[in-house]
């Protein structure tokens, strides 16, 4: 049997409120691609922290070829040839792709020879990418290959991918694949992490999964199927959503030929959106991330006023010009992307943020009834079945998934006739997920339109009538739910959507 | 001191703990305090009060006790300080800058037993008066020298804010020098400050640059001759003795010697002859107040005479600096020819003699 | 005449102690921190340059001293900011209000107190060229070291790899901090070394701008060195350039009443604040051009776990 | 090695004990600093917390010292709670001062006691059109307000001199530096004879009342801070930032003019060069230390007169420099920043110790 090239025996890290790892133990071959699978929240990442030497376990060891290292830093790390990509770019805007680069590798080059063995690796790999460009120029995938490029610059032995794909395109993720066999096949061990079951089962060979910081099952993904796979996630398969057909009423929301220059120079011009959402149904809108979404919900939230008033229009009256908060009078609800920091306020109760967007324990003059705000607070905790330590609990000692609960609680109680909704189940875990889902689908069967932006297409296949993709900020025609495939949606992330001619559904 | 304030008031320095009151049975020593604006370490207007404070506690002895506050600032702090001063026994109480004028008056309303001395004001009570010293008899007498000394021709003065004393004291300097050099001139740069060395400095280097090879200066620190000397030019002392400061720059130092007038107020009040006075008391070079000392080596002989004849034409009388025919720096006639300005007219000159360049801030044309 | 030289000369001499103190300013920004506490830092260590050069006669102790001290405070505030993670702006207004106290406190003894005599310095033979002879080459040796010392910031930061490590922390700590880099020992250096230079800009202040000691003397050049740094949009040159630029509309104010300009001299000191608000103003309107160049992570504390 | 944990919520306890904490260190400090000196601790400490407080009459003192530091402290709390960073209360306390001396000069042996109220609003007018210009380059040009509102300090205090010097200067006060002294009616009235302390005491902590209200009982006070804690939530809930902006300034702004006006128009009594002292930057470490909540800051500004007075009397008393004071009132404000860490973080020592046992 040959040594593992890593392995890991009963590692521990605890949290001051969680334990991200309990006695985890994995093993990696040399030239196995691993995956590791888990819910959100199941410690994976901080699992991969741990082996990259940016964290530092609590207990248990770590045998790197059949020695026990201390890997205390980074840079240790890489110097043993473990390299990795994290989940959150760790790129900086204003430097060039070559300076990123340089960054990641550990001294001895001149930044003449970092930009020459970019372009050779560039081309060794087919990851076209310009050296001297700076970040802030680059689009999503491109700055994916800028960390590719600068993990592999370091000859890895090991490299750790954190969910590399939830911000490509479906023929960007082929691509990768096709690198990452290319270097399993030169006998470089890869640990995978990944949510999309389809894809570990098709480039991985072995399987470590994890919940509640705990290893729950080994595999090798090509013998299960993605409800075995599922089952040992999260302990069960989730429940099926019920889509009722339903026909769509009047409309609620209708966008024209929306313009918006960018407004910071990292941003994206919004150029010609145009749609619309009618009542009791929901439309969705896919594409990567940094394809002009952002911009698009500030306009649409009121956050960003410069649109022209008559190129967004709510029951027919133009409200681009208009701030968040006459928008909501007219029944305009929205649930941010961030929850933390745009959503609430890390620091106030969960009482206080209601005061973002609701009024309704506000009193003449402005005068903050404090019992009427806790006994709505209370209510929406209750309803939403929020676990939270009560209506003055701060917004951050709440997990994430219980946070996205009580924010679209907040707008779902408001009886909304338009929810916008960004990213609605982003880092929450199934069951959260299912249940905001489901309330989303109810609201919908009570007449309300809404729209959901989301980078998961399984997602918006579950819960939308509609889809449209963003690409580039101009949007694609909108297709039934029933009409898309994956790959045209995949196809159209791309911007591609001239090519091949669709029904207008609109 | 706060926070990015630009004001540098001068730092205190420790003040000596009262003595402990004399065991005999005579009777209880008369407490006298001193509120200065500045530190008695700034070598020049505090520190020559603080020796007419040391010179009141030599001549008296056990007799008196002496305290004093130095950095009170001249806002309503100064009434607290003052305030605290009665309550702390003092029957006498020397306040030594002209911002203290009015928190004077409101607590001298209150404490009738008190007597106040005010330096440099005008306003008096029952049991407040007024005093000050001719600083601009020393200014002539250096006027004097700088008018021999200078090779440009162009003297230069750093003010301080333009209040009547000092432009007195630019014009006194500059009359001196033409008593003995007709075609010299006067450049003045105002710092709007008393004691602010950075300032100070780059005044003084301004006035280099333009020309100026004598400076004379009407601020607190010794930063005028420092830059003379660091720049190879020539420059006063003011106040006190200064000549350590600037050994080559140094051309002599107009002081002001408080000792005389403090040991007089003090026996008035131990004497219980304490009168208050309608103008104020302002002695100069004949009551000894005034002095100009450690004049240079190689000023030539004949300005060291012109000096001491001047000097000695004080002392008797024989002699007025501000005597008329005076002319202003617009040919304007201001005192006619032989009259001699009293008090009066000298304690309201705002305007700038024949030879100052410019024109006095805040005046109008 | 040579006025005009003269005017340059006295310029670069005041303008070296703002630009020795924005330099230090600017490395602790670039590093993403701001220290609001300049002007206390610079006083305590005019006075401890001060104190040395009296008891030792000898300059150089004396700007090692005040550099010193510059690296101790600016060491507290830092352990302050970075470790315990108080809030930027609040600590440094604490580090200038104790600095402005302690440095009156410590420097009591020393008011008016005489420096040694030293010699006049001058680079023979180009010191005695015509005119520009005395400006330029009979200023102080600090003087020229303070424009070398930019020359090679802008090769640091521009073109070493440590100068890029420096940026980096600055521009995204977390970024830098996943990638090993130890962020909050790079900040502190980074603080440590500006406090450094903000501490021999106060020992050259005291020791040879003014060859005095007082109280408060720094007079807002803490604070005016702060201002520089955004003023330059966070480059060295025009940093250096910002702060000559100062240093002549100071002397310039004073040149000007020498001259007999008839504003009155209220209007004249309020000069350099004004053109310091005015500058500020022009320069933020473009905010594309303060983003490219402005530390993306300025003053937002940095806790690597949390 | 020490290790910072984040608390899931803020302690409670450390709340309160932090300041208490940061006071003992700062007098554990201060007796140290007496010993060094060789002054007798116990009369040190005598001279800063008991002489201020042992009469009525000191007590008044302390009021006068601590009600304009009180009333500037509690309008920066505004701005510093909505993230805006206005450090030039000082150039607005002045300005405010100079409108108020404008209005109280014009004042004759005839005019009426409602001059007072002239006065009290031009000072809050002068300090409101002070701060506007640092708001209008925030708003318009995006000017940093800490950089702005500090320069015009030294702008406005150049601005009283050039009134005191020119203008204003009285004409029968032989060319002297300040304006004539202001006629008995524009005296703010005095709350008790034989005492400096006057009405502005009660405007003071009628003005804590109002703040503490508005803070935490409004929704305007609400939607004021939520631009501080969380900027992108207050463009979300479509709170302006630019009203937020206005609000802090205009508020803090007034409030320090306000302050100029009672202070001129109270124990001072005439525009003179020397009408700032410090108060506006005092005002600064009086807010952090009251930690931004009304009735704190009450605490803190007797604390900080305290340190003010003391500072005095140890000088008369011990002989001690007047600089004591700073030097005092800046390590509180750092013993408070660093004490507060422990209110949002516990420490630990033991990160290390189990990571060896581990290995
Ligand atoms: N620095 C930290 N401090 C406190 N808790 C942390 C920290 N980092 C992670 N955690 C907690 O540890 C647990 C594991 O987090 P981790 O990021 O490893 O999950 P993950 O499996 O990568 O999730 P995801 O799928 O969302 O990326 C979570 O509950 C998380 O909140
Ligand atoms: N108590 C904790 N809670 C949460 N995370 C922690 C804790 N202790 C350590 N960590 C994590 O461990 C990692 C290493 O921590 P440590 O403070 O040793 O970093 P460091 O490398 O010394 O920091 P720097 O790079 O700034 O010098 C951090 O990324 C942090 O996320
Ligand atoms: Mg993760
Ligand atoms: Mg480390």
């Amino acid at each position: 049997m040959t040594t593992p090239r890593l392995q890991l025996s009963h590692i521990t890290k605890r949290y001051p409120s969680v334990v991200a790892n309990s006695d985890v133990s994995l093993a990696v071959l040399p030239g196995e691609t691993h995956a590791v699978l888990g819910e959100n929240g199941a410690g994976k990442s901080t699992l991969m922290k741990i082996i990259y030497g940016s964290v530092k376990p609590d207990e248990g060891s770590v045998l790197w070829n059949g020695q026990p290292v201390h890997v205390r830093n980074p840079q240790e790390a890489r110097a043993l040839g473990i390299s990795m990509v994290f989940q959150h770019f760790s790129l900086f805007d204003t430097l060039t792709v070559a300076e990123n680069v340089w960054l990641g590798l550990d001294k001895g080059l001149s930044l003449a020879q970092v930009t020459q063995s970019i372009t050779a690796k560039a081309a060794e790999y087919g990851l076209d990418i310009d050296p001297r460009r700076h970040v802030h120029t680059l689009s999503v995938g491109e700055m994916q290959r800028v960390e590719i490029i600068r993990a592999l610059l370091t000859n890895p032995k090991l490299l750790i991918l954190d969910e590399p794909t939830s911000v490509l395109t479906p023929q960007a993720v082929e691509k990768l694949f096709v690198v990452l066999k290319k270097l399993a096949s030169e006998g470089c061990s890869i640990l995978y992490i990944s949510h999309k079951l389809h894809e570990i089962r098709e480039l991985c060979n072995a399987c470590t999964v994890l919940r509640g910081g705990k290893v729950t099952g080994v595999c090798n993904p090509q013998d299960e199927s993605n409800a075995s796979l599922s089952k040992m996630m999260i302990g069960a398969e989730p429940p099926a959503l019920e889509h009722q057909d339903r026909k769509a009423g009047d409309v609620v929301l209708q966008v024209n030929g929306l313009k918006l220059p960018r407004e910071d120079q990292f941003g994206v011009d919004i150029d010609g959106v145009s749609f619309e959402v009618r009542a009791g149904e929901v439309v969705g809108i896919a594409g990567v991330s940094g394809n002009g979404q952002q911009e698009l919900l500030l306009a649409l939230s009121g956050e960003d006023q410069r649109a022209t008033a008559s190129s967004i229009n709510v029951f027919g009256q133009g409200v681009g010009r208009m701030g968040p908060a006459p928008r909501r009078a007219m029944g305009v609800h929205f649930v941010p992307e961030e929850r933390l920091g745009r959503g609430a306020v890390p620091t106030l109760g969960l009482a206080h943020n209601l005061m973002l967007t609701r009024n309704d324990a506000i009193r003449a003059g402005g005068w903050i009834d404090t019992k009427a705000l806790d006994a709505q607070a209370r209510s929406i905790i209750t309803k939403f079945n929020v676990k939270a330590g009560g209506p003055h609990a701060a917004a951050k000692s709440l997990s994430g998934g219980n946070l996205q609960k009580f924010i679209v609680g907040r707008e779902i109680d408001a009886n909304p006739k338009l929810l916008i909704v960004s990213q609605p189940t982003w880092g929450v875990d199934v069951g959260a997920a299912a249940q905001i889902r489901g309330e989303l689908l109810a609201l919908r069967d009570e007449g309300c339109a809404v729209l959901v932006v989301s980078e998961e297409l399984e997602e918006l296949f579950e819960v939308c009538d509609r889809l449209h993709v963003i690409a580039k900020g101009r949007l694609s025609p909108s297709v039934d739910r029933r009409d898309a495939t994956v790959t045209q949606i995949g196809e159209w992330m791309s911007g591609l959507w001239d090519a091949q001619p669709v029904e207008s559904a609109a | 001191a706060a926070v990015g304030c630009s004001k540098s008031e001068p730092p205190p320095a420790p003040a000596p703990a009262p003595a402990p009151a004399a065991a005999a049975p005579k009777p209880e020593p008369l407490k006298i305090a001193f509120a200065y604006v500045g530190p008695v370490g700034d070598g020049g207007w505090t520190f020559a009060h603080d020796n007419g404070r040391k010179a009141i506690e030599k001549e008296f002895g056990d007799k008196v006790v002496t305290s004093f506050v130095e950095k009170v600032p001249e806002s309503a702090d100064a009434e607290r300080v003052m305030r605290d001063m009665v309550s702390q026994g003092n029957k006498l109480i020397f306040g030594t800058t002209f911002g203290y004028m009015e928190p004077m008056l409101k607590v001298a309303a209150d404490a009738k037993d008190v007597k106040f001395e005010h330096a440099t004001g005008y306003k008096n009570a029952e049991n407040l008066r007024a005093y000050d010293s001719r600083t601009y008899e020393g200014a002539y007498m250096a006027g004097v020298i700088a008018g021999k000394m200078t090779k440009t021709n162009t003297l230069g003065v750093v003010g301080s804010i333009p209040i009547p004393e000092v432009i007195r004291n630019i014009n006194s300097f500059t009359m001196g020098a033409q008593s003995v050099n007709p075609k010299v001139k006067t450049k003045v740069v105002w710092v709007g400050d008393w004691f602010n060395i950075p300032k100070e400095t780059e005044a003084a280097t301004a006035l280099i640059n333009g020309g100026a090879d004598v400076l004379m200066q009407n601020t607190d620190s010794s930063a005028v001759l420092q830059t003379a000397e660091k720049m190879g030019k020539r420059a006063f002392g003011w106040d006190s003795d200064m000549s350590s400061y600037g050994p080559k720059a140094h051309l002599g130092s107009a002081v002001i010697n408080w000792a005389p007038y403090y040991i007089k107020a003090t026996k008035d009040a131990l004497d219980k002859k304490w009168t208050t006075s309608p103008d104020k008391i302002w002695w100069g070079v004949k009551e000894g107040a005034i002095d100009f000392v450690s004049v240079a080596a190689d000023v030539p002989e004949d300005a060291k005479k012109k000096v001491d004849e001047v000097k000695a034409g004080l002392k008797d009388g024989s002699f007025s600096i501000w005597k008329g025919p005076i002319v202003d720096n617009t040919g304007k006639e201001v005192l006619a020819k032989d009259a001699v300005a009293d008090d009066k007219f000298l304690g309201g000159i705002s305007f700038y003699v024949k030879g100052v360049e410019g024109k006095v801030p805040g005046e109008k044309k | 005449m040579d006025a005009w030289s003269l005017l340059l000369a006295a310029t670069l001499n005041g303008g070296t102690v703002l630009a020795l103190a924005a330099l230090g300013l600017l490395i602790n920004e670039k590093a993403g921190i701001v220290n609001l506490g300049a002007e206390g830092l610079m006083l305590c260590a005019a006075i401890a340059g001060f104190a040395t050069v009296i008891h030792t006669g000898n300059d150089w102790l004396g700007f090692a001293a005040g550099m010193g001290a510059g690296a101790l405070l600016a060491a507290v505030f830092g352990v302050l900011v970075i470790w315990l993670n108080t809030n930027q702006y609040a600590t440094g207004l604490a580090l200038s209000l104790f600095g402005t106290g302690f440095s009156a406190f410590a420097g009591i003894k020393y008011v008016q107190e005489k420096l040694p005599e030293r010699p006049n310095f001058a680079i023979p033979l180009l010191s005695d060229i015509p005119l520009v002879g005395p400006a330029l080459f009979r200023q102080h040796p600090i003087v020229y070291v303070t424009i070398a010392f930019a020359a090679w910031l802008i090769w640091f930061l521009y073109r070493s790899r440590s100068g890029l490590v420096l940026r980096s922390v600055g521009e995204s700590p977390e970024s830098a901090h996943a990638l090993g880099y130890p962020v909050r020992r790079i900040r502190l250096m980074a603080v440590v070394a500006g406090g450094m230079l903000c501490g021999l800009a106060g020992a050259y202040l005291a020791i040879i701008y003014t060859s005095l000691w007082v109280e408060g003397m720094v007079a807002g050049r803490g604070w005016i060195a702060l201002a520089l740094t955004t003023f330059a949009t966070w480059r060295p040159a025009r940093v250096l350039f910002g702060a000559y630029l100062f240093g002549g509309v100071t002397m310039l104010q004073f040149q000007l009443q020498g001259a007999g300009v008839e504003v009155p001299s209220q209007f004249l000191t309020m000069l350099p604040y004004v053109a310091t608000i005015v500058v500020l103003a022009l320069i933020s309107r473009n905010p594309a051009w303060i983003r490219v160049n402005m530390p993306a992570s300025l003053g937002k504390p940095f806790y690597p776990g949390s | 090695m020490i290790k910072l944990e984040a608390r899931p919520q803020p302690s409670k306890v450390w709340g309160i004990a932090s300041p208490l904490l940061a006071l003992a260190l700062t007098v554990v400090i201060g007796v140290l600093l007496f010993m060094a000196l060789g002054k007798d601790p116990v009369k040190g400490l005598q001279v800063f917390f008991w002489e201020p407080v042992k009469s009525p009459y000191a007590l008044g003192e302390l009021m006068v010292k601590a009600t304009p530091l009180l009333i500037i402290a509690l309008g920066l709390a505004v701005c510093f709670r909505s993230n805006v960073w206005n450090i030039g209360a000082e150039g607005q306390f002045v300005v405010g001062a100079i409108f108020a001396g404008g209005v109280a000069l014009l004042a004759d042996k005839d005019t009426g006691r409602w001059i007072v109220i002239a006065i009290v609003l031009a000072g809050i007018v002068g300090g409101m059109a002070w701060a506007s210009i640092t708001a209008v380059l925030r708003d318009r040009f995006n000017a940093n307000e800490i950089l702005v509102s500090l320069m015009l300090v030294y702008v406005a205090d150049q601005l009283l001199f050039y009134m005191v010097f020119g203008p204003w200067k009285d004409p029968g006060g032989y060319n002297f530096p300040q304006s004539k002294t202001f006629e008995a009616v524009t005296q703010i009235p005095r709350l008790l004879t034989g005492s400096r302390v006057s009405v502005g005491l009660l405007v003071a902590l009628a003005s804590v009342a109002a703040l503490w209200v508005f803070l935490f009982r409004t929704r305007a006070g609400f939607a004021q801070q939520v631009g501080g804690l969380a900027p992108a939530a207050a463009r979300y809930a479509g709170f302006s930032s630019r009203r937020a902006l206005w609000t802090a300034l205009m508020v803090s702004g007034g409030a320090a003019g306000l302050a100029g006006a009672l202070e001129v128009a109270g124990p001072i009594g005439q525009l003179t060069p020397y009408v700032p002292a410090g108060y506006g930057f005092a005002a600064i470490i009086v807010a952090f230390v009251g930690r931004l909540h009304p009735v704190g800051m009450v605490f803190s500004a007797v604390l900080m007169s305290m340190f003010y007075i003391g500072g005095e009397l140890a000088q008369s008393r011990l002989g001690l420099p007047k600089s004591l004071t700073g030097v005092f009132q800046g390590l509180l404000l750092f013993t408070l920043l660093a004490c507060d860490t422990l209110i949002a973080y516990r420490v630990r020592f033991t990160a290390v110790r189990r990571l060896k046992e581990a290995s």
